[in-house]
């Protein structure tokens, strides 16, 4: 019996075998993504894959224009509320709402639904709050004294204080104050949203099957311009070299992070490669303040220059990196590609050791994640500053495990440990590098303190005046980098390659895109 | 590296060691060769070869086999593949035997003690084992070195545990089968203590068919090894056995496939030489079982 | 002149049965078994396969705890004496078994494994243990280079002449033979029972020599105790025993037994005891032979007849055989 | 018969507790913070103190576990952490999923090992003999993660015959046949390993068993080959077989993790993984169970049909 | 008792010269070398001799059951005019069973324990005979009746773990002449069993064989069974026969030293405790390497120069008696 079952298996095995690939419904986008998405709910979720899905979704009631890519910053535009203006003081934010505008769902857009919103992610007291949704938004509802409703269409927020990031930085990943019907709440519950997620951006949710795939589709009744694909498929293929082969079978039409050395094979090969100038994050090393070789400003010097950041860009990124001397991060309007700290010079660095007493060489331990294939750039750091006698161990992580020692902040047996993090606002910096920040309070994971810095990002937050804001920041750079604090290492360009088919994909200065402009041929 | 292959083998009668039989079982001879090559050079590694395993050359990445100074060609980071075959070799052998004798050691001693004292003994024994035998061995494997940070040392430890109860489960029906041999009546009909019975007589008796099945879990261990080293669970960076040198080289599978391809082959190799190994050992040791 | 090295008294043992369901009840393998054996002299106990004949020896041994009953060596007693005391007593006791091959140690050398009971007593340093175990070898009729070799390299014969010359190192008064010859040949059994037929004339041994085959246990035996399903069922001089069996089953046994004079016995002639035996499992009530038994008294099926002494020497538990007393009794 | 497997089927209950013990010990010795992971470095400590609470994971590790005893007794395993799924919801399917992959592959090794097992046993000492057993340590010395690899160089790249990874067309609107082209080198990856310990299982009990006693008597009855082998070779030699073939089964629906990660199939091993490194505790839990709990099932099927085969043990 | 009948008629089986080999041509084993015996109808024939005097594979190799690396090398077997070594399988599959019986040593390994009684004794039927399943395993109760096993069709439902070593060998004998058998083969059908049970085996084969008119080759090493059973008698040590005789002749004037030996070594119930034991000094040859010559010269004590240096030819010395040793004729005590 299981023997003749068997044998049926093994020719329908067979016959399969032969069948070509079978031909594709034409307006469907494949999209193979390294990470999978997590809770599709906006007020409850941090990771920027995640964004990349629910921000096709969702709209906030200002938006980020993700359809230009040379610009330094993505421009604030109107969302989901035509205007909004801003009290003299900045405390007070009054939002006219854009009429005509109905969740997929079929409910009405409107200030009430504006006020549970607010009420969901950030008022306490309101039977309509969402306990999980606080953590996430809070650096956005931390800021909100009182949310109104002055008409129909008009909400007004007022502000603890002044923060002319404010608006920005509700739109940065961990948690966002995007817009979802209040009426799925109420029929799915809070927690439902993550299986229902009703928003009134221009794709609407299909299907989700966890691990295999997430599914939307065009949103006919789009307030603004419709979406030209009819449908986008979000895979997550984890393997880089899935990614690759899917790509290459024509199995998905676009894949995120794809394999540095095969970046070049690919484009030979008649695949698109996009890559974004201006991302929002940064790669960095925090040095340890506690660890006694680091405490030492020498030794701090001595690691930022003999570390070969063009080398690493060029070789491994393959050109789709960047060398970084400083610590804001290229998609923020502050961002200064001029800004020059400390040169590659191993000799330099090695004279710096030797004024510092280590002569005779040094022994230092990095701490960093697991990757999953291999640490090819923290090998070569490793490589680079054993040649100025540095012995580096490198330990690694699992993720989580690393994720809470990276925010527990290192131990004095630790010299340095890496991340790549940062967000379209300068005022991330604050995150990792006020005396404030450190663990728990934030996550300056190597304690470093320095209250002139800590001062002018204080102004710099107060600042109407961009062009002002931007200068007080460079200056908080500039001292941040004198004190050699960190190691601002190699910047991913965020490349993303695509098959000739895919029309209009624009690579903005942000983690997710904007996929209604996309089409397919 | 279904776990599936490491179903004991039945227990078989004992009888002494043959050299002879085993020298005349070429297969075994060359495992063995093999092994003690593979085994030397990784032994040998800081002695031998002209690369540093670590060291990167930018201007030859991706080299093939054959190519001028290295033999076997390099890495996607312009490393001497042979260099760092040699060097991985001291892991994944190291991952492949110590955590076999480890757990052969406590499984025996287990196992051993269930089959030797019955009862209540037997009873916890087994049980504590059958609940180790529940989980399919990668996934504990896993959920071990997931726990505890990855590194050697992780993976040593969580294989030693997986393997645990397969060889406390041989080692307790060896010895169920010792124990009712007429030789043991013997030794006790002689005054013997049940200490001198199970050290004189017991344990040398259960020993070979431990020692054949552990020289082939060898083999399977480098197989599980590597897959938990493939799946990032294994050695730190730079560091590579060959699983992870498998997992490093399977992005740049199509554009130089012998960076995946010839640790493969090694990992193959060297769990080959060790089931022949096995399989000439079992020969040797037990005469029962014909020649291949 | 007769001295009595062995006395076994009420020996009882009962095992659980193995599994589960049907057969979970205790299964008696020996039930109330008494003798006692003489310096110089050997036992042959006799009966078929079940009928307890290897559980007594281990119980004589004291490698399996009895029930109730005891064993007492020369006046010592044997079952239930402290670890000590037993241990030293072992060394006048020692046993041959079926599977010579089985009972050597495979991973250690003849001489060695000669050796052992000596190691395990802790007597004497390496040299002179190995010294004694060479004396042995040549004793059993091996060579001294022989002590060298493993036990897999010899032939069964020669492997029960080993396993004799490791129970006689200890100089024991008493071996106990368990089926030490049945699994050889005829041409070899009869060098081995010549063997041990010397070596006890030699050593003044006295033996008990367990067999299922009476023409082996009537060659060596001074004297024959049956045994049927746990119990002695007859017991004495071996010669009266064979020419005039008074229990019902010894009888049954001898003229079972073909006899290699085709003028003397054909097929036809053969006693063909009625049924099987029963199974020790699952004992009938009363004489455990009655079922099979031509001669059966009613009280039979009820009452185990007691063993009753019939002559010097000689005793069976038959009430055919019972005290004129019992005989009335069983009459009525 | 029905008290064995009443026997058996109550001696599953201490090893599933034992297996929820041991990964309940494991996860919470395991470092690293959920409420970080889920909240994010930005989050502060009163937040994840929070969701610490919220999540029970402030109680004493005996409470916790007893809780959730409790609710999977009654059938409830939770939401997950990380997704906020229903775990039965989010885990079943995953099952499924490698059920297919596994059975495939199982039915694939039992095909292969089953018949080129019997042809080398009543070959004994052929040529054939000897390349099977080659062959078999061969393949049983393979990495499955790296054939898998070398499979999919070969058939989904350079010949293009086959998908590369996935359970179902990218598109995801395939139908069953699609889903088998997408098994075929899973499958394969996944088979041969169990194929070999199948085939030298068959070949050595198959051969084992044509040296029993009774198969000469049968022969010395003038049986025809065909009834020889089927009633007196084959059925005796299959309890061993049978048990070897479960154990696969067994192993499989676990063990077949690296495959599913080479190929991207979406089953239960890849979900484990995936649950342990995010600390997804009720995930880590249900899937851990339903493994073992399949295993020991699979077990218990083994010994109900051997029970079944043999009549000595079917009256006991 | 009747002399040997020299009617053709009367020949069951007629072997002539068998040879067979284990192992490789050269470096093999010659287990049974140029064995002849004549099994006639009506008759026992006794094959005795100890372990690897290659009796058993004698029969074997009448059966044509040796298997790889064993093969029959020389001889013919006639069974009714026919040589059953140019055989096909398919016509050995038709005369195993229905024209030759064969019953085997340890009735506990040879009953199948996955299949019933019945089933296995029907299958004999069913494998030469025409008939339907309910037709065969009616046959099947009948035999088991007649082999002398109480409650038949209850039991013919039972398996073989029912059954005690002595029914089971019945349950054999059942299977053996199910399909009536001119000859029946039993290769030693009692040594696993309790005295007591052998002899009723013995008597179940002895009336069985009567009531066929069969031929019955018994194979036994045990003297006691051969004076009971036996019409012929055929000696045999490291694969050659050394003495053939009627059974008689062999108990009471043996004329081979080593059937001489072997006589003296019995234990007999009847011998006296004081009667000397008269082992045979060393042990069967190897048969990897065989001595010279005779092969019982090494052990024997009346051996001379001759007998290492030449095979001693079976010669007939008297009707119906032939022996294998260059001495046979001469007056040889037994010191």
């Amino acid at each position: 019996m299981a023997l003749r079952a068997g044998l049926l298996a093994a020719s329908a095995l067979a016959i399969a075998a032969t069948l070509p690939v079978s031909a594709r419904a034409a307006g469907t986008l494949i999209w193979g993504m390294p990470a999978e998405t997590d809770i599709l709910d906006p007020h409850a979720t941090g990771g920027w894959s995640t964004y990349q899905v629910t921000y096709q979704i969702f709209e906030g009631l200002a938006k980020e224009d993700l359809t230009k890519a040379d610009v330094a910053s993505p421009p604030l535009v109107p969302g989901l509320a035509t205007s909004w203006d801003i009290s003299p003081d900045g405390t007070v934010y009054t939002f006219k709402l854009r009429p005509g505008v109905k969740f997929h769902d079929g409910t009405a857009f409107d200030a009430a639904a504006v006020k549970f919103n607010f009420e969901r992610f950030w008022d306490e007291s309101s039977p309509n709050f969402y306990k999980k949704a606080k953590a996430f938004v809070i650096a956005y509802t931390k800021w909100i004294k009182a949310v109104e409703i002055v008409d129909p269409m008009t909400v007004k927020v007022t502000l603890k204080a002044a923060n002319y990031q404010w608006l920005r930085q509700g739109l940065q990943s961990y948690g966002q104050p995007l817009m979802v019907s209040p009426e799925a709440v109420k029929k799915y519950g809070n927690d439902g949203i993550a299986l229902h997620p009703i928003g009134t951006g221009p794709f609407r949710f299909v299907q989700r099957d966890q691990g295999v795939k997430t599914v939307i589709e065009r949103n006919p009744d789009y307030w603004g311009t419709p979406a030209k694909l009819d449908r986008i498929i979000i895979r997550p293929l984890q393997d880089p070299a899935t990614r690759v082969n899917a790509l290459e079978n024509g199995e998905v039409q676009i894949i995120s992070t794809p394999p540095w050395d095969e970046i070049q094979r690919l484009v030979d090969a008649g695949f698109k490669l996009s890559t974004s100038p201006n991302v929002p994050y940064i790669n960095f090393i925090h040095l340890n303040f506690k660890n006694p070789a680091i405490a030492d400003i020498r030794v701090r010097k001595a690691i930022n220059m003999a570390i070969d950041r063009e080398g690493i860009a060029k070789e491994i990124y393959r050109s789709t990196g960047r060398a970084e001397y400083g610590m804001l991060s290229p998609g923020t309007d502050a961002y200064d590609p001029k800004f020059a700290s400390y040169k590659y010079d191993p000799d330099g660095a090695k004279k710096l050791l030797a004024e510092a007493g280590f002569a005779n060489g040094l022994k230092l331990t990095f701490e960093l994640a697991q990757y999953g294939t291999g640490e090819i750039v923290e090998t070569w750091i490793q490589r680079d500053l054993k040649k100025v006698g540095i012995d580096v161990e490198l330990k690694k992580y699992e993720w989580i495990t690393y994720m809470g020692k990276w925010a527990g902040g290192m131990g004095p047996d630790v010299a340095m440990n890496t991340i790549g993090w940062g967000m379209s606002t300068p005022a991330w910096i604050d995150i990792v590098s006020r005396c404030d920040s450190a663990p728990p309070g934030g996550i300056n994971s190597g304690w470093y303190c320095n209250k002139e810095v800590d001062k002018l990002l204080d102004a710099a937050i107060l600042e109407r005046d961009t062009a002002k804001m931007k200068d007080i920041y460079q200056k908080a750079n500039r001292l941040i980098m004198d004190d050699a604090a960190f190691v601002p290492t190699i910047d991913d360009l965020q490349p993303i390659v695509l098959s000739p088919k895919v029309k209009g994909f624009v690579n903005p200065p942000e983690d997710w895109f904007d996929l209604s402009i996309v089409s397919l041929d | 590296m279904s776990a599936a292959q490491i179903a004991p083998p039945r227990p078989f009668r004992q009888r002494h060691w043959r050299l002879a039989a085993f020298g005349r079982d070429w297969a075994a001879v060359a495992a063995a060769l093999l092994l003690l090559t593979i085994g030397g050079m990784a032994v040998l590694a800081p002695l031998i070869g002209a690369y540093d395993p670590y060291e990167a050359n930018n201007l030859l990445r991706f080299a093939p086999p054959g190519a001028p100074g290295h033999s076997l060609g390099t890495d996607q980071q312009g490393r001497d593949m042979l260099a760092r075959l040699v060097w991985g070799g001291r892991v994944s052998l190291l991952v492949g035997v110590v955590p076999t004798v480890l757990a052969s050691i406590i499984g025996l001693g287990l196992g051993i003690l269930a089959g030797y004292a019955r009862g209540i003994v037997d009873q916890i024994i087994m049980r504590v084992l059958d609940v180790l035998f529940a989980f399919p061995m990668v996934l504990l494997a896993i959920a071990v070195a997931g726990v505890l940070t990855p590194g050697v040392g992780t993976e040593i430890v969580s294989i030693t545990i997986v393997l645990i109860p397969y060889v406390g489960r041989l080692a307790r029906t060896a010895t169920l089968s010792v124990v009712t041999m007429p030789y043991i009546e013997a030794a006790r009909a002689a005054g013997g203590s049940p200490l001198a019975i199970l050290l004189r007589y017991v344990l040398p008796n259960v020993l070979s068919p431990i020692v054949v099945y552990a020289t082939t879990l060898m083999g399977l261990m480098i197989v599980v090894g590597s897959g938990l080293s493939f799946l990032g669970l294994g050695v730190q960076p730079p560091v590579a056995d060959w699983g992870a040198m498998v997992a490093d080289g399977r992005v740049v599978l199509r554009r130089a496939p012998h960076v995946t391809v010839l640790p493969g082959v090694v990992i193959l190799a060297v769990s080959l030489a060790f089931n022949f190994l096995g399989d000439g050992l079992r020969d040797a040791l037990d005469p029962r079982t014909g020649r291949r | 002149m007769t001295e009595t090295l062995l006395t076994v008294a009420g020996l009882s043992k009962s095992f659980r049965a193995r599994g589960t369901g049907l057969f979970r009840r205790p299964v008696r393998a020996v039930s109330d078994v008494s003798f006692t054996l003489q310096r110089g002299e050997t036992l042959g106990l006799v009966g078929e396969s079940g009928c307890g004949k290897s559980t007594l020896a281990r119980l004589v041994l004291n490698l399996i705890p009895p029930d109730s009953g005891h064993v007492t060596i020369g006046g010592d007693a044997f079952t239930r004496a402290g670890r000590e005391a037993q241990r030293r007593l072992r060394r006048r006791m020692q046993i041959v078994f079926q599977d010579a091959l089985s009972s050597l140690n495979p991973r250690m050398t003849v001489g060695v494994n000669i050796a052992e009971p000596l190691r395990l007593q802790g007597i004497g340093n390496a040299a002179e243990r190995r010294e004694a175990a060479h004396g042995l070898l040549e004793r059993v009729g091996l060579r001294v280079q022989d002590a060298e070799r493993y036990p897999h390299e010899f032939s069964g014969g020669q492997c029960q002449r080993i396993a004799i010359a490791r129970a006689l190192i200890l100089k024991p008064d008493i071996v106990v033979f368990d089926e030490a010859v049945s699994a050889l040949d005829v041409s070899i059994r009869a060098q081995i029972l010549r063997l041990v037929l010397d070596l006890q004339q030699q050593l003044g041994l006295s033996y008990i020599f367990i067999s299922h085959d009476l023409g082996v246990v009537k060659r060596v035996s001074d004297r024959i105790a049956v045994m049927y399903l746990g119990r002695i069922v007859e017991i004495g001089p071996a010669d009266e025993l064979v020419r005039g069996p008074l229990h019902p089953y010894a009888e049954a046994l001898l003229r079972a037994i073909p006899i290699a004079d085709p003028r003397r016995m054909r097929v036809r002639d053969l006693g063909l005891a009625e049924g099987e035996a029963a199974s020790p499992m699952n004992p009938p009530d009363g004489c455990a032979f009655h079922q099979r038994c031509t001669r059966q008294l009613a009280i039979c099926a009820s009452d185990i007849p007691a063993v009753h002494h019939v002559s010097p020497g000689r005793s069976t538990a038959c009430f055919l055989h019972a005290s004129p007393a019992a005989s009335r009794q069983a009459a009525d | 018969m029905g008290r064995f497997l009443g026997h058996r089927l109550l001696g599953v209950l201490p090893v599933m507790f034992g297996v929820s013990v041991i990964i309940f010990i494991l996860m919470h010795l395991a470092p690293g913070d959920v409420a970080t992971v889920l909240l994010g470095p930005q989050a502060t400590e009163v937040a994840k103190t929070e969701l610490r609470h919220a999540l029970g994971l402030d109680q004493p590790l005996p409470l916790q576990y007893g809780k959730w005893l409790l609710r999977t007794v009654t059938g409830d395993f939770g939401t997950s952490i990380a997704t906020q799924l229903n775990v039965a919801a989010l885990v079943l399917p995953r099952f499924l999923n490698t059920l297919v992959l596994t059975v495939a592959s199982l039915l694939l090794a039992i095909v292969i090992g089953y018949s080129v097992g019997l042809f080398a046993a009543l070959r004994a000492r052929s040529v054939f003999d000897r390349v099977t057993i080659t062959v078999t340590l061969l393949a049983g010395s393979t990495p499955p993660f790296w054939l898998g690899l070398i499979l999919v160089l070969l058939f989904a790249i350079r010949l293009r015959w086959l998908p590369v990874s996935g359970m179902v067309d990218m598109a995801g609107d395939g139908g069953a046949l699609d889903v088998l082209r997408h098994l075929v080198l899973p499958a394969v990856t996944t088979a041969l390993g169990p194929a070999a310990i199948i085939t030298r299982m068959v070949r050595s009990s198959i051969r084992e068993a044509l040296d029993r006693p009774h198969v000469r008597v049968a022969r010395a009855k003038g049986l025809k080959r065909g009834a020889l082998l089927r009633r007196h070779v084959i059925l005796n030699a299959l309890p061993p077989i049978i048990t070897i073939t479960g154990l696969q089964l067994g192993y499989l629906l676990g063990g077949a993790l690296l495959t599913e990660v080479v190929f991207a199939w979406p089953g239960l091993g890849a979900l484990l993984y995936d649950s342990i490194t995010a600390r997804d505790m009720p995930v880590v839990q249900a899937t851990t169970l339903l493994i073992a709990l399949s295993f020991v099932l699979v077990n218990i099927a083994v010994d109900v049909i051997n029970v079944l085969l043999d009549p000595r043990l079917r009256e006991a | 008792m009747t002399g040997p009948s020299m009617s053709g008629g009367d020949i069951a089986l007629d072997v002539r010269n068998l040879r067979t080999r284990f192992g490789p041509q050269h470096g093999g084993v010659i287990a049974v070398d140029g064995v002849s015996l004549t099994l006639r109808r009506g008759r026992t024939t006794a094959l005795v001799g100890e372990s690897g005097s290659g009796k058993s594979v004698t029969a074997l190799s009448i059966m044509g059951l040796i298997e790889p690396p064993g093969r029959v090398i020389d001889g013919t077997v006639l069974l009714d005019g026919r040589d059953l070594r140019t055989a096909s399988d398919r016509e050995m599959e038709a005369i195993r069973g229905a024209r030759i019986g064969m019953v085997f040593q340890d009735p506990l390994t040879s009953l199948n324990p996955a299949l019933t009684i019945g089933s296995q004794i029907a299958e004999t039927i069913l494998a030469h005979e025409p008939v339907s399943a309910a037709a065969a395993h009616a046959r099947a109760v009948t035999l088991l009746e007649h082999v002398g096993v109480a409650d038949a069709a209850a039991r013919a439902q039972d398996y073989p773990h029912h059954f005690s070593g002595g029914m089971r060998q019945r349950v054999l004998i059942a299977a053996a002449i199910a399909c009536r058998p001119g000859i029946i083969i039993a290769d030693e059908p009692t040594t696993a069993l309790d005295v007591t049970v052998q002899a009723k085996i013995l008597r179940l084969l002895h009336d069985l064989q009567q009531e066929m008119h069969a031929s019955l080759l018994l194979i036994t090493h045990d003297l006691g069974v051969v004076a009971s059973m036996a019409d012929d008698v055929l000696v045999m040590y490291a694969g050659r026969v050394l003495e053939h005789a009627d059974v008689d002749t062999l108990f009471h004037a043996p004329k081979h030293p080593y059937t001489r030996a072997l006589l003296g070594c019995i234990a007999g119930i009847e011998d006296d405790r004081t009667a000397p034991l008269q082992p045979i000094e060393g042990l069967p040859p190897d048969l990897r390497n065989p001595p010279p010559g005779c092969r019982f010269a090494p052990r024997c004590v009346h051996a001379v120069a001759a007998c290492t240096a030449a095979v001693p030819a079976l010669q007939t010395i008297a009707d119906g008696h032939s022996v294998a040793c260059f001495r046979a004729m001469e007056a040889l005590g037994d010191d």
